[in-house]
């Protein structure tokens, strides 16, 4: 009765149980329960290969991993928006469980304790780590946060420009286009330097630490943004925040980042959770879910999804965003990240990720051929002007067992973007410094 | 006075930074290696990191226990309206935990991940494979985000064309929610598109929204309803000739994978949840993905990247690309990997045999409680259904004064999910109920008992459903409550 | 007639068998990619096969479901006397399941494997560093294991020696079961030595009981009553001057680890649970590892294989030996290498500093909960204890007819699992209450506190007692009718 | 106040808590209450290194895997006791819930019905598999459930003497050996075809296939058991009774086995579970834990630990066998095993093994300079006679990425015992057939 012979292990129900649940609906064959599509256009035949068992799945997956030359294997030297920190095996295992991975959207409050009260601890730490006032419960990635701020900021304000810090993430500023193109947002492209901004200016955005890994001078930007009555914007690398002073401190208006470094393996770009705070009077035009502590009707404390009224399943075309499915999980292993390092644990991340940049980047700068250009203070990225094109480099670095940091030649010349956190040993970086020594050498 | 173990309760759901002890850690931490740098001067520096401390096995437990207050498809029936919550193999997870996945970085040399982009480039071929469609891009993070993308790509070809005219997108007023943010997003009007007595598109409304100013047409496959429409060639059509764009919702394609594909009936673009259809699991709301899949029309407006295949002498090449008039990037990467690699491993794990047979025990299981719950339940469209059926409590709430919610709560004393409720908006009082096809015959057999019996406790002892549930950590929540006195999070008891 | 809500209860309780129906799967099958060979006659083949047949989705379900009735130390207190029940680090086992470790086969040639033999000899070095000893095998896998492997090596000694009267094993009365078990299969005589007022060796008694039958004496240490016998030197001595073995049971080696080592003190041969002290999950009743360490008049005489390190040529080695006078093996292969891997992983993050702390903190825990209880539960050996302490429940049994039993069904209302109970067997109503080390100071007051309101409540209410646990899935079972009418096995119903 | 300065993720309290704790107990400091440690031997220094960081270690044992070579990685041919199959991932995941893997001992029967009900479900499916009436939760291997099935025939018997078929596992035969030495029970070795056994023999101990991989013919030496009033005990692959008869077919008394095969990875040899069932009659002379179902005050049914007068903590010197903790959680993974192959699936497993070992067998036999000696029907397994030293050839064969059969040299001159299961594809197959035929030639 089934279509074929295939018993799928993930679908119990039989011929049998088929047969008799069709005489209990009163048809004959599946092929009516189908009647309502159009004739002519059933098509069962898929041109894809036949089912395949698990263990050649398996396989074959590994196969294709094979393929890919895996950080850990290699010395990585990337970051420039995606970083690789150590994720305890705790934040695995427990944001595995299934009773939160196999869970939806928690819109059943009183069967979704677990879910809702996990998030509300991640709305709570993120305030923490930014000292902002609020945070929702997580966007698609730190580029969507990004956009959807100065999206936001454009309805708060009713102004429909924006000032982007030229050292802002190019990435994120496709996003932001991407974003801002059907809403016609006009983009500003500011150096850090200005000391003006365009009239009607709804925000200034920041990145701090900027793309190039180095501290920008926020305290003036803030000025910046509001003398002009625009929100201040920053995207922020949380783990920088375990040292740096948190954006809550100088002004900031809205808040956003990429939450990956908290906890997540770079998994090829995603998924990741975008960061998103804010100051409390913000709050009705924040996209995104937000959960709030309640009490149900014994009185007790409990937790809840709330302000949905600023949401597309309420407010339909006059939601603050469409964003439905986010990133739940993803924010769950950030929080738990977050409760295992705490208060010690993440300022020593912070530390050793600049102590050891700052070691790689005196080394390099001793390099004949290649030099550290930009000045400032940097966390854990810094820029290094190369004496070839940084692909090239790279290309060979592979042979040295060495994944090179980011080509960024379109941005500074033969630039390449070293990243350096506590998972680069000292021994790698020295490795780093001996293979661009030698690399160099054909260059002169 | 509360007494020792109402205490003991409130004490399992103390939050982190109240856990907190001074000088506990959760974790151990690497030494430096190499000599300290100068730190910088301190006005760049933070003075305090308030964060909880705690050593690892509170952590473990109190993230256990809490997680217990959860239903989940693990382990209860989640039969949740147009979410689609069916198991999610676990084999799916180890494979997206292999190294040469979970580790990769995503900006590294395309030469270095070929393995990566190769499963990505097989897993676009079989979307387009199964809906029919000319060309995907994986970047979108979840279903909003691909008719974001969707939409776009729409605004972007009537603009390429210079019919900038071209404002409006119709939506049928069974939508999701997103459907007309998105639309808004895009910078596009909504105008909304009433369906027929049949829950079919009313083909004389559509008739008179088309003009010179459509944009386009949003439209769910099978519906929200759980409907076939049976008008959709006319309706595709009518748009097209219109000079329209037709964008399918794929959101429901699990009730006619393997059957019909939208392709065939006329679509330009749609999206896929894969979260939905292929078993990423939902994790208490994402991550997902939500792949644009475009045809003839739309295809080179593709949102950035859409991985390619070459051949150099004989030696397969991956490629990330952009699309030859991209609207851009949907996210700073390449969309969701992890969820992008389930996806993967669940459809070549069902194959070519496995996927129709997907949708016909979805359709055969949401039928089943179909026929025989009517009766006991309103039924607002009276035919056969897809993959899920759309109940209504009016009978009860005019009877017994019992709501839809109500008989929401109550599903969950006897061990199941409630189904969505309220939505399609078109219903009152609905009760949207899809099974899935990896449910047992026994499993639905109890929830149709149980269904039955709420209808007759809804007579009996509606006091008692209007309390419901009954064994769960809390009542029923003030919602209102938290909505008017926003408590967003832990703060430090002065 | 059953209610709809009880009769859900039962399904979620049926047991596989009852679960199958006929051509369901649980997991999909490799093909045959080679031609078929002729079967076997019929006659050696087997015409049914009644195993269950569900599908991979109602396993996660059901098994999920039922694991939600444990209580476990991810989720509880469980402070069970003489078990350690302790945080196990989520770390060891991600380490235990590397590919490297997990998948290797215990018969490839031990070049194949130095990674895995250096790994069991870092553990066998830093356990005879720990405990004092020469020598270590660990093989045994369990600590009842180790015991039988250390009885042996004390019998194949004396043989050895020509000395073949010494049949006689001295054991504690406070001793554990697997002591006089595994005496007896080491083919050995029992007898029971007493213990003095305070809970030490009768010294008296000792020295009545050693001659020249003699075999040796197993004793554990700390005691199970939680109490370091003062007398312990003055044992060892007596029974090394009768020509005994001194066996040592480490099972509570958690009290002393890092403090005080085994081989200072003059024992011959101990076990070690790690499955106790050193983190490998009960697992609900295993799997553990129980190696034995020798000093040196035993050392050659353990059990096969032992790790062992060579160099050549700067080149380090490994190889897996057997003793000079091994007594053979204890299983087919080299323990249970998974066990030890996490206990690998366990002692080396702890390292030197963390070692000691482990036996301060176990110990102060356990002090507390002697100070904090004293008055409200009798304590038979009112002392400073070590890692665990012994209560009696005799003042609310003499007083209200309360039974330890009926405390301990008590804790469960609160969350917490009983302490190990009637054990010790010579303290009456023995309440045998061990926090370890991983449990925080709130945590102990938690319970410290539900201890005093039980005491209060054997007074006010002991019907209340003896019919707890109140919200288990199960109450209190008829243990006589299991053992009476053995009901082993699901079979079919005629 | 701790000895040193290190804070263990592992202990929550700090020198605080401590701190008011011994305020409490009413001591100064730790040292008081170790006072019962006699003077001077008190010693902290342990020679051993430094705590190490979760990131660091990992690296560490990374490291030590490297350097084994791996089934997976590379072909393996290796069996002889210990299988490589397939373990779906359901397995890992289900048995790896805390729920199960951090539970003691289920003696409260109340909170552990998870475990029990789990217990029991195995017992049950090893009674299906065997075809016995009643099976224990599992011994620690199947080697030390073969030594307690001789001394439980012993018991039941009184009788002192073993006759063990020549064909059993020598690796068996020297933990039976262990366990006899001390009550005394002598071991004679019979060839399969004895026909007769000496008196007072408590049992016959056969293994089905038998340490080669071929079938023994046990119909006979049951009979030859029985009418000496000796018990038989075979000792089964459980996967092979995924297609042959089992042994409660052919008049076993005990059945003994090694369940690794069924889901748990060959994990250097252990923790496997140790398979036991017998016959009805001799249940209260079982070693081991065993299960039972019974009711509840309320009369509802559930599951408990029974016949503990079997056991040590009751019975002490008078149990059936030492053993306390065993291995319930390898026991559990065996349990989900046999619920997903289940009927269909596990016959399946056992033929694609018989097929592909056959393939395997026939391909050996024809290279020149090798032989398949033993005539018979052979599961998985069977005996290569090698041209030269098997060991001379599995080194060889690594260089081929393969390891190659179990050396059985000391049982079979220059003989390899070959294992072929579904892991085995036939281009593994292939490639050693190639091999060895290479390596052959070498020793023409
Ligand atoms: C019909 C329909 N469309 C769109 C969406 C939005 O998808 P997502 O949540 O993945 O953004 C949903 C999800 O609930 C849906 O059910
Ligand atoms: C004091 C003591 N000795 C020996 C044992 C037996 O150890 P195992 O269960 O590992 O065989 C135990 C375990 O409970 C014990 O507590």
């Amino acid at each position: 009765m089934a279509s074929n012979e295939f018993q799928s292990p993930y679908v119990p129900n039989t011929d049998p149980d088929r047969r008799a649940m069709l005489d209990a609906i009163g048809v004959d064959s599946i092929e009516e329960l189908f009647a309502d599509i159009p004739d002519g256009y059933l098509n069962y035949d898929l041109d894809m290969p036949s089912a395949r068992n698990e263990l050649d799945l398996t396989r074959y997956a590994r196969e294709l991993a094979a393929m890919n030359r895996t950080p850990g294997d290699y010395a990585c030297f990337l970051g420039a928006g995606s970083y690789r920190h150590h994720i305890p095996a705790v934040v695995r295992q427990v944001a595995g469980r299934s009773e939160y991975m196999t869970a939806y959207t928690p819109y059943q409050p009183e069967v979704s304790q677990g879910t809702l009260q996990t998030a509300f601890e991640f709305q709570s730490l993120i305030c923490q780590l930014t000292g902002m006032d609020v945070a929702n419960l997580g966007m698609y990635d730190g580029s969507t946060s990004l956009a959807e701020a100065a999206l936001m900021a454009s309805r708060l304000t009713r102004r429909h420009r924006a000032a982007v810090v030229e050292s802002v993430s190019p990435l994120y500023r496709e996003v932001l286009d991407t974003y801002v193109q059907a809403p016609g947002i006009e983009i500003d492209t500011i150096p850090a330097s200005a000391d003006s901004i365009p009239d009607e200016t709804a925000c200034v955005i920041v990145q701090q630490p900027n793309f190039y890994g180095y501290m920008e001078d926020v305290d003036r930007l803030a000025k910046l943004a509001h003398d002009a009555g625009a929100l201040l914007i920053v995207s922020v690398d949380p783990v920088s925040l375990g040292m740096f002073r948190p954006p809550g401190e100088y002004g900031a208006d809205i808040v956003v980042g990429e939450g990956q470094a908290l906890g997540v393996p770079t998994t090829f770009g995603g998924p990741y959770v975008g960061l998103f705070a804010c100051k409390q009077d913000y709050i009705r035009q924040m996209p995104g879910r937000i959960v709030g502590r309640t009490v149900d009707t014994r009185g007790e404390e409990a937790y809840v999804l709330t302000l949905q009224t600023r949401e597309q399943h309420i407010r339909r075309e006059r939601a603050t965003s469409n964003i439905c499915t986010a990133v739940a999980l993803i924010a769950l292993m950030s929080t738990i990240y977050l409760a295992s390092f705490g208060r010690r644990g993440l300022r020593h991340v912070a530390e050793l990720c600049y102590h050891k940049s700052h070691y790689a980047a005196g080394k390099i700068e001793e390099i004949p051929g290649y030099s550290v250009p930009m000045d400032g203070t940097f966390f854990q990225e810094f820029v290094v002007e190369c004496p070839t094109s940084p692909s090239e480099i790279n290309e060979k670095l592979l042979d040295h067992g060495i994944i090179g940091g980011a080509d960024i030649s379109a941005q500074v010349s033969n630039g390449m973007l070293v990243c350096v956190t506590e998972m680069n040993s000292r021994d790698e970086i020295d490795n780093l410094v001996t293979a661009l020594t030698e690399i160099g050498e054909l260059h002169k | 006075m509360t007494s020792l173990l109402e205490r003991a309760a409130l004490d399992r759901r103390k939050l982190l930074m109240d856990r907190s002890r001074s000088g506990r850690i959760g974790t151990t931490l690497p030494p430096l290696d190499v000599p300290e740098a100068q730190l910088p001067e301190p006005s760049l520096l933070r003075d305090d990191l308030d964060l909880p401390e705690v050593s690892e096995g509170e952590i473990v437990r109190y993230f256990s226990q809490i997680s217990q207050f959860n239903f989940s498809i693990d382990h209860n029936f989640y039969p949740l309206g147009s979410c689609t919550m069916k198991y999610n193999p676990k084999l799916n997870d180890e494979i997206a935990s292999i190294p040469g996945f979970a580790q990769i970085h995503p900006l590294q040399p395309v030469a270095t991940v070929q393995g990566a982009v190769k499963l990505v480039w097989e897993l676009q071929e079989v979307l387009n494979e199964i809906t029919g469609m000319a060309g995907c891009s994986l970047a979108p993070m979840a279903g909003a985000d691909g008719e974001l993308a969707g939409l776009l790509m729409a605004r972007a070809y009537h603009l390429d064309r210079g019919d900038d005219k071209r404002k409006n997108v119709l939506i049928p007023d069974s939508a999701h929610g997103t459907n007309p943010a998105s639309a808004a997003m895009a910078g596009f009007n909504v105008v909304t598109l009433p369906s027929d007595s049949n829950g079919n598109t009313d083909l004389d409304a559509l008739r008179d929204s088309v003009s010179d100013e459509l944009a386009g047409l949003m439209i769910t496959l099978p519906s929200t309803l759980g409907l076939f429409d049976t008008n959709i060639l006319d309706v595709t059509r009518i748009v097209r000739d219109a000079g329209g764009i037709v964008y399918g919702d794929g959101a429901n394609l699990n009730a006619i994978v393997g059957r019909v594909k939208f392709g065939d009936l006329g679509f330009d673009v749609i999206h896929s949840n894969l979260h939905k259809t292929f078993t990423q699991p939902h994790g208490g709301g994402g991550p997902g993905a939500g792949p644009v899949i475009a045809g003839p029309r739309l295809v080179d407006y593709l949102p950035t990247p859409v991985a390619g295949r070459n051949e150099d002498s004989g030696e397969e090449i991956f490629s990330l690309d952009a699309p030859a008039k991209t609207i851009g990037r949907m996210g700073a990467f390449h969309g969701n990997f992890g969820a992008l690699v389930r996806a993967w491993s669940y459809i070549f794990t069902l194959g070519k045999e496995g996927i129709p047979q997907i949708s016909e025990d979805a359709v055969i299981n949401a039928n089943y409680i179909l026929s025989e719950l009517k009766g006991y339940y309103d039924l607002p469209y009276d035919r056969t259904c897809m993959h899920e059926v759309v109940f209504a409590a009016t009978n009860l709430r005019r009877e017994h004064g019992v709501r839809a919610m109500d008989v929401a709560k109550r599903l969950i004393d006897y061990g199941i999910h409630p189904p969505t409720m309220y939505f399609p908006l078109v219903v009152e009082e609905a009760l949207m109920i899809e099974p899935t096809e990896t449910e047992s015959k026994e499993t639905l057999d109890y929830f149709i008992e149980v269904m039955k019996q709420i209808a007759a406790e809804a007579a009996e002892d509606p006091d008692m459903l209007h309390e419901a549930p009954h064994n769960t950590p809390n009542t029923r929540l003030d919602e209102a409550r938290a909505a008017r006195r926003p408590d967003l999070r832990w703060r430090r008891q002065e």
